[in-house]
């Protein structure tokens, strides 16, 4: 078996890549105003800002609206079955560690029949960019809730109203020991782009909840964080180091209350009062992730949790690599003449 | 032949006869804690070494552990050992080895008349007994006077063997299968050496159960020496086997092995996407052993992620594998569709069990295969090939390989429980006499389209990493050539005839069937998969008593071989003998307008010869 | 006959001649964000009312709303109307509605020679010119000469008529398609209340979009009146149908509404356990209304847990579904074999889709039949019943519940997306007419025994809140009678032999086959589910051309009805249209010995009677 | 459809049940000494001192050692297949709410296989009574590693030593919202009682984790925390309202510093100085849960969480009920008269 995990090709003098080059001419089938333009155009220029060749990179998605991302980056991609995104990339991964392996899928996709591998990725920690496209709802299906819609929320298959409790899809990444997790907006593209780069440079499964409009079948889910008049007040940013003020005027801010985090106002605490966002804090992110579409405490966006663990195929390449230096590189001789054998000899 | 038979230290000697046998069947029966796996293995071992041919067929309960004594929780291991070619594990034995009542009653309808008992008296109390439901105590009741009964108190001599050790009582009886294996080397004249051998491998770390096991080997080898209650000792003569050098595999070390070779012939990294299953684990669990080979095993949450980590590996160029058993395959069939559909290749081994459902996971059963061949949604067409033995595993998997990727499409292949467990002697190839089976990537990034064919129909594969050759896959049907998504109604039909012509061509690059006896005859006896050493075995007795018979055997299940139809069109009559309710017959009455007589057993255990003997009788009676 | 209309204000008048038609087929086409499938669902709701017997079909493209003018985004809505009775939404039509230059393009080849083309001038600019891959505008450059074409500015008219009204351009040109309703409704001479309610209805909480939709019809109305461009106006006679109250369904509303019949006629809770999947989710959004029937609806995280929560329900006493297409069917398929080992009811709809894979997911195809019959592990037989007309998936969703509860088996329902979509005028039956499906608990809780068996080998249910009665099920291979977990091997024969048999004798408790025309003839054409209608109407018009021709319409698949074989075999010639690649063809061979001729279509879209006919033609040729 | 989810059948005069009214007539095959007896007979001692009828309960299972549950229970049981048991139970709950729904359940069959069923209806919050036998193998199959087997534990799958990290299964129950969450152990017997009997008690989703030794392949990997040696300074209980002391002289505590917990010498600290348990918090079940095999720390064992939120069932029930009364109950006429119906007269 050769040691090479990619078959060897005279590569072109390494190019710069720009946005463009990363647009495959396939049209794009989204719905005017639909969130998903924005996360395929902050890839596309998030990825020549890191350097990466596009021979190097894999997209993989599920099924659903979200999911048809690979057919428009002129990447490898490959639009896989509903729910599985995850297991595929972690096979391409595991087995090719060399490309930077990018999964584009839904809040059904991943959440909902993906569940499993969701949280079995984390764990494992393959180092795979997971950008969930949160719209709160079965777009390609038209209409149906899905695992992040709201309770009480009415859809196709709620005309009562949503009974299921939502996911939050950040609290649910770090239960199941996620190592970078973080939110973003399709409506704030510049910290979509830098949160992409983040992620790209974070070892490990990274992943990234982004609230994303649906114009069609729910149009407005994410106003509150997103409209100019509300957003200020309803959205913190997390800075790894900075104190946690928002706020229109910035005049807000969020300490800690024992266990809890507490709204208070800057004209009666000062800075120092706050909490200082650590991302390397898997304790802070929990309470963090807590507020979360609760009533007056501001929506964290931004990185939650980036810290340091192996990788699933970084330790597999090891024991691999250990296991040649003991027993030497594998032969069909020494595969098949192995253990006990014995001889018959000619007549 | 009698001889005379002195001890090392000269103490005793007494007669023995000396008997020569061609064939040889043992069981070995007791409690699923008495270590009758090892025994059996151990048995095995030494007599390949011998240079007998031999079968072998374990059958072990589901329960891990089941309450000692009683009759669900009995493991057996029967081994059929050869001076001449054998096929099965042996219809009935000539010596059960009984280490309680239990192991008695399940496996004494099995037993030969006028076969040797072997029992361990020490377990024939009250409670054992009673959790084996006999009534009296069958050592004393006489209802065994048809069979040689040896009685030997096999926990307490083992015990005294290892008085002084400083083992507990509980210990020391734990060695007990140690004694009974030795007592068997004695009766069939083997050595002790290799057990002896495996014996300080194993336990090395352990120097007390080391001596443990060797005493009480070395014990029972002893008495049957010199205790009067043996008076024959039997021999095996080596069999005429082809030259060169042997192992004996398990059917799923068999299709371990086959993956890897499979890899190194085709210069690809392994990988290996799976969930544990009965009977398929050991395939993971040897594969997991061999890192060195570069090979990946992926043990995944389940077996949905199974499969499709071995479609993300296929997809960045690896040969990529996914294993499994019924209920896991029902799991996988989704994914299949995707795999075929972005025409990646990747081989499916499903390690047959006894369905529906969970149904008897430990026992083999061949109902997969309409769920294999044609069990998915849509327009699914996917080659199945079928493993006849133990080693024939290894060329299953090597050669599902190799369709898999000259054709890029998935791939099923079919083995069992019986054949997985089971084991055979194997004529080692030569690295030299296993084919490449290497495919070039794509090379012109110019001219590279996803889907253009080749002349078998097969899509050119570039895979991540090549500049150049950037494309996009999916399971949305695609255009011809371009791989574009298409929603083209001619083009769809284009692309599903296309499938199923690919599929349906892989018949012009496999072998024509071949059949074992005349090529025109009063019967065919067909068979697939696991079954082949019960019928050949049969075939091979009813063409000795001048029966008219044939035994074809169809190693590829879909396409089927082109002269199939042809070739059975030549008996008067076809006997189909399958472990399902006929799903063979079934797709020979679709495709070739046949009408075979299905043999069916479903009853977790393979044929023996004789029920398809005397069914084949039966019909050559009404000719 | 020719006419002088005279407007409400005595405006104009103008010369009308008033065709009668028998038969008339309608194409609604435009962008998939111009409401077509509005408008095609309120042409028929009113045609429905007029008394005429019709057929639709909705055709669709995968993506929700592609970009504007191009050529794969085009949404089409087709109606099939006449006086007297028919089977389908029609093999061409009459008259194309063209929103857009893109729709003309993709549905032009449809269009009867002669027909008429409405078109919306103001949309054949440049830009949707070239989206749609028109070198010059096919409205200019004579290439629709053999056409009737009606240039109409329908966008323009729409804004004019509404203007006043104080919204916006873009909302104002939103209301076009009811221009063009109103408009074909004068052609058509159908009323407009129907509509003008349904608008008040529907839009009621937002009153401008009530004058704004009710303001474009009657303007669309008012320009068919007045404008010398229209000068026949057509009319259709109500239809000599059975009385009673009828009701337009399409399949997947018909199958909610079996479902929920069959649990109020069997006296059980209903629960259905599913996951959203085109083409079926309507089903589940269907019965997620009807709350007040106690029906639950759980929507479940993925199609496992949808057949595994309805297996849970059925444990607990429930009439319980799921409901699915291909891909998930595909995943459900091992916990299908869980619920016919345990033996409880269960009924699995299988909406079929194009496949392999995702395939083409908005698209009708029937190549599930395989999967529904043969894809599962171990022998796993299951009864399968396929639904032929939309009203007819009533039908089908209450035989199979009534077949499941009987039974204590899991039962699949195939039916497709064009069946699922596809409308047809439904007689009513009244509650009387419904049987009784309710199947009596386990009484007795000394004597019952989990797996004992009635005549008709069903085992009794008992369900928990039964004191008395506790008892454990499960995947494993259970004893006869007892129903404990067995592992003994003539057991498992029995049982594996049992299940088969109890499955294999529903054919006594079915209907047997029925044919349509001669019981003996030159030809059969043999089809099953959703190409009944196409299928029926070829032999129609076979017969009324003076062939020896009948129709054989399969609705038991599995097992089939027990004079299924001997019906065919009366025959000179046999031909199954399937979209697939012959499937059923497949399965009649392997059964019956016979040796049908396939007339494939595998194109995501339903055969036409003309295709069939001439098929037919070819084989009765060559006679 | 009647309203009545049960048939009617004449029950007898309620009795009081034993222990021993609730064991089946089949030999229990688990192997000697394997914990899963000790899970049984606690489980046959719980339900009669809560007092529920036998006819009423229903225990599910998936495929494992411990998934054979059910037919040692004379109650109405399903052994399902794997992975499964939970959708199985959540079907059965939701289909008739009147039930007591058990669900027995391995490491593998729970968080692997299972793993997706797991986290949804922990976030439904179905009112299923959970235990999952966590022997840290997959032992029906004779042992693999399982996702909660240690980073580096050698399995027949792993030779060479676990590369996965694995799941904390209160962590994962926590992040998927579950609302009760626990974890015991097979050699606590009591303290396992007590917690099968809490479970009972809450309304929705009741978890426990729990510790149990297999004895064939994964012997003695509780030893830490089972055995009497080393258990009190390993394990710390969990009890409401009380401050985390433990220690075999009670001589230790856990005090919070920051986010998280520290362990501190009762000598240096006083009891006041402790964090007092809150089963109602969510952030402190979270912090407590970061605790789990941490060299230094000791494992926690009780109830982290019991917190109340309405269940999927009864907000089913409560939809059902308002349709009713808005609509009617409906019939076979309702059904089908329905919507736009037109009259063809008779000829
Ligand atoms: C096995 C399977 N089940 C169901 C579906 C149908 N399906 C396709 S996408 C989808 C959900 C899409 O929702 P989400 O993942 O949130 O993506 P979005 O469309 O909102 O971007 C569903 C249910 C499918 N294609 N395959
Ligand atoms: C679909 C399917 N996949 C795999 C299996 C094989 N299998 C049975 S039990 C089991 C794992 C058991 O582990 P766990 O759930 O931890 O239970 P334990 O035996 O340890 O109690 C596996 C892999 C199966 N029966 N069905
Ligand atoms: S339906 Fe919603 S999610 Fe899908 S493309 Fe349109 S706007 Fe985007
Ligand atoms: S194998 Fe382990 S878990 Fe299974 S019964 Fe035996 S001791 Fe218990
Ligand atoms: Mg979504
Ligand atoms: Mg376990």
């Amino acid at each position: 078996m050769s040691n090479e995990e990619t078959p060897t090709v005279v590569k072109d003098q390494v190019k710069v890549l720009t946005a463009k080059d990363l647009a495959s001419d396939q049209d794009v089938r989204w719905c005017p105003g639909c969130g998903d333009y924005s996360m395929l155009s902050q890839l596309q220029r998030a990825l020549p800002e890191v350097g990466v060749q596009k021979e190097n990179i894999a997209v993989i998605a599920g099924i659903g609206c979200s999911s048809r991302f690979p057919y428009y980056m002129d990447t490898y991609g490959l639009h896989g079955i509903h729910g599985r995104a995850l297991a595929i990339a972690s096979g391409l991964k595991t087995a090719h560690p060399h490309l930077t392996v990018w999964v584009a899928t839904g809040d059904g996709d991943c959440l909902s029949i993906g569940g499993n591998h969701f949280i079995h990725t984390l764990r494992r920690n393959v180092d795979i960019n997971v950008m969930m496209f949160n719209n709160r709802i079965y777009a390609l299906t038209k209409g149906q809730y899905s695992p992040t819609s709201q309770h009480g929320q009415k859809t196709k298959t709620s005309p009562t109203g949503v009974i299921d409790h939502p996911f939050n899809p950040v609290l649910i990444a770090l239960g199941a020991e996620g190592t970078f997790v973080a939110r973003s907006m399709d409506r704030d593209p510049k910290h979509l782009k830098e949160t992409m780069i983040a992620m790209y440079r974070h070892k490990g499964t990274a992943f990234i909840d982004v609230l994303q409009n649906c114009v069609i079948f729910n149009d407005g889910a994410f106003d509150l964080y997103t409209n100019k008049e509300t957003r200020d007040d309803n959205v913190v940013y997390l800075e790894h180091g900075k104190p946690l003020v928002f706020g229109k005027n910035r005049d807000k801010g969020l300490r800690l209350d024992g266990f809890r985090t507490q709204v208070v106002s800057l004209s009666e605490y000062s800075e120092n009062d706050l909490i200082i966002h650590d991302s390397k804090s898997k304790e802070l992110a929990f309470i963090l992730a807590h507020m979360n579409d609760q009533p007056g405490y501001p929506l964290p966006i931004g990185i939650f949790l980036d810290i340091e663990r192996t990788t699933y195929e970084e330790e597999l390449e090891e024991h691999i690599a250990r296991a040649k230096e003991k027993e030497g590189e594998g032969t069909v001789e020494s595969l098949l003449f192995d253990g006990q054998t014995w001889e018959i000899p000619g007549t | 032949m009698a001889t005379t038979v002195e001890t090392a230290n000269g103490q005793k000697t007494k007669s023995v006869d000396y008997v020569e046998l061609e064939d040889v069947t043992i069981r070995f029966a007791g409690d699923s804690g008495d270590g009758m796996q090892i025994t059996g293995t151990q048995f095995t071992t030494t007599t390949a070494q011998v240079g007998n041919d031999l079968s072998t067929f374990p059958d072990y309960p589901s329960e891990i552990r089941a309450p000692s004594g009683t009759l669900y929780g009995v493991s057996g291991f029967q081994i059929h050992f050869s001076s001449r070619a054998i096929h099965t594990p042996g219809d009935r034995f000539d010596t059960l080895v009984a280490m309680n009542p239990a192991a008695l009653k399940v496996n004494l309808k099995q037993l030969h008349e006028g076969g040797n008992i072997l029992v361990n008296t020490d377990s024939f109390d009250a409670k054992n007994l009673k959790l084996a439901k006999y009534e009296s105590n069958p050592l004393e009741d006489d209802s065994l006077r048809q069979y040689k009964v040896y009685p030997v108190p096999i926990t307490s001599l083992t015990t005294n063997a290892l008085e002084g050790t400083g083992l507990s009582a509980k210990d020391m009886a734990r060695s007990k299968n140690f004694f009974a294996l030795g007592l068997l080397y004695w009766m069939y004249d083997r050595p002790m050496e290799p057990t002896l051998n495996w014996i300080k491998e194993k336990f090395g770390k352990n120097p007390k159960v080391v001596e443990a096991n060797t005493l009480a080997l070395r014990a029972g080898y002893s008495f049957g020496n010199m205790t009067e209650i043996f008076s024959v000792q039997y021999s095996v003569r080596p069999a005429v086997l082809p030259a060169g050098t042997y192992r004996n595999v398990t059917g799923n070390e068999a299709t371990a092995l086959g993956m890897i070779a499979a890899c190194l012939k085709a210069g690809l990294p392994g990988f290996l996407g799976s969930y544990p299953i009965t009977p398929a684990t050991e395939i993971l669990q040897e594969l997991s052993r061999r890192k060195n080979f570069g090979f990946k095993t992926f043990q995944a949450e389940d077996e949905i992620a199974g499969v499709c980590t071995a479609i993300g590996a296929s997809f960045g160029g690896s040969l990529a594998f996914t294993t499994t058993s019924g209920p896991g395959m029902a799991l996988k069939t989704e994914a299949v569709g995707l795999a075929l559909m972005v025409e990646l290749p990747l081989v499916i081994v499903d390690v047959q069990r006894g369905g529906p459902s969970t149904g008897l996971p430990t026992k083999p059963e061949q109902s997969d295969l309409f769920q294999a061949v044609l069990g998915r949604n849509g327009e699914a067409p996917v080659p199945v090939i079928a493993a006849s033995s133990p080693a024939n595993c290894f060329y299953g998997a090597f050669e599902a390989a190799r369709i898999a990727l000259k054709y890029m499409t998935p791939v099923i292949l079919l083995t069992d429980g019986y054949l997985a467990n089971g084991s055979e002697p194997w004529l080692l190839p030569a690295d030299s006499e296993l084919p490449d089976i290497s495919v070039p990537f794509a090379s012109d990034p110019e001219k590279y389209q996803p889907y253009e064919r080749n002349d078998h129909l097969s899509r050119p594969w570039a895979v991540p990493g090549m500049a150049g050759f950037e494309h996009r896959i999916g399971g949305l049907e695609k255009q011809h050539i371009t791989g574009n998504v298409s929603h083209d109604p001619m083009n769809h039909q284009f692309m599903v005839e296309m499938r199923a012509k690919k599929i349906a061509g892989i018949a012009d690059d496999i072998p024509l069937q071949t059949v074992f006896g005349p090529e025109e005859a009063d019967l065919a006896i067909i068979g697939w998969g696991g079954t082949y050493g019960d019928i050949r075995t049969a075939v091979e007795r009813l063409q000795a008593k001048g029966k008219s018979v044939s035994h074809v055997h169809i190693k590829y299940l879909n396409p089927f071989p082109k002269n199939l139809g042809e070739v059975l069109r030549r008996y008067k009559k076809l006997l189909v003998p399958e472990m399902n309710l006929g799903q063979l017959a079934f797709l020979l009455r679709a495709h070739f307008h046949l009408d075979p007589v299905t043999l069916s057993k479903v009853q977790g255990r393979p044929f023996t010869p004789m029920e398809i003997e005397e069914k084949a009788n039966d019909i050559l009676n009404t000719l």
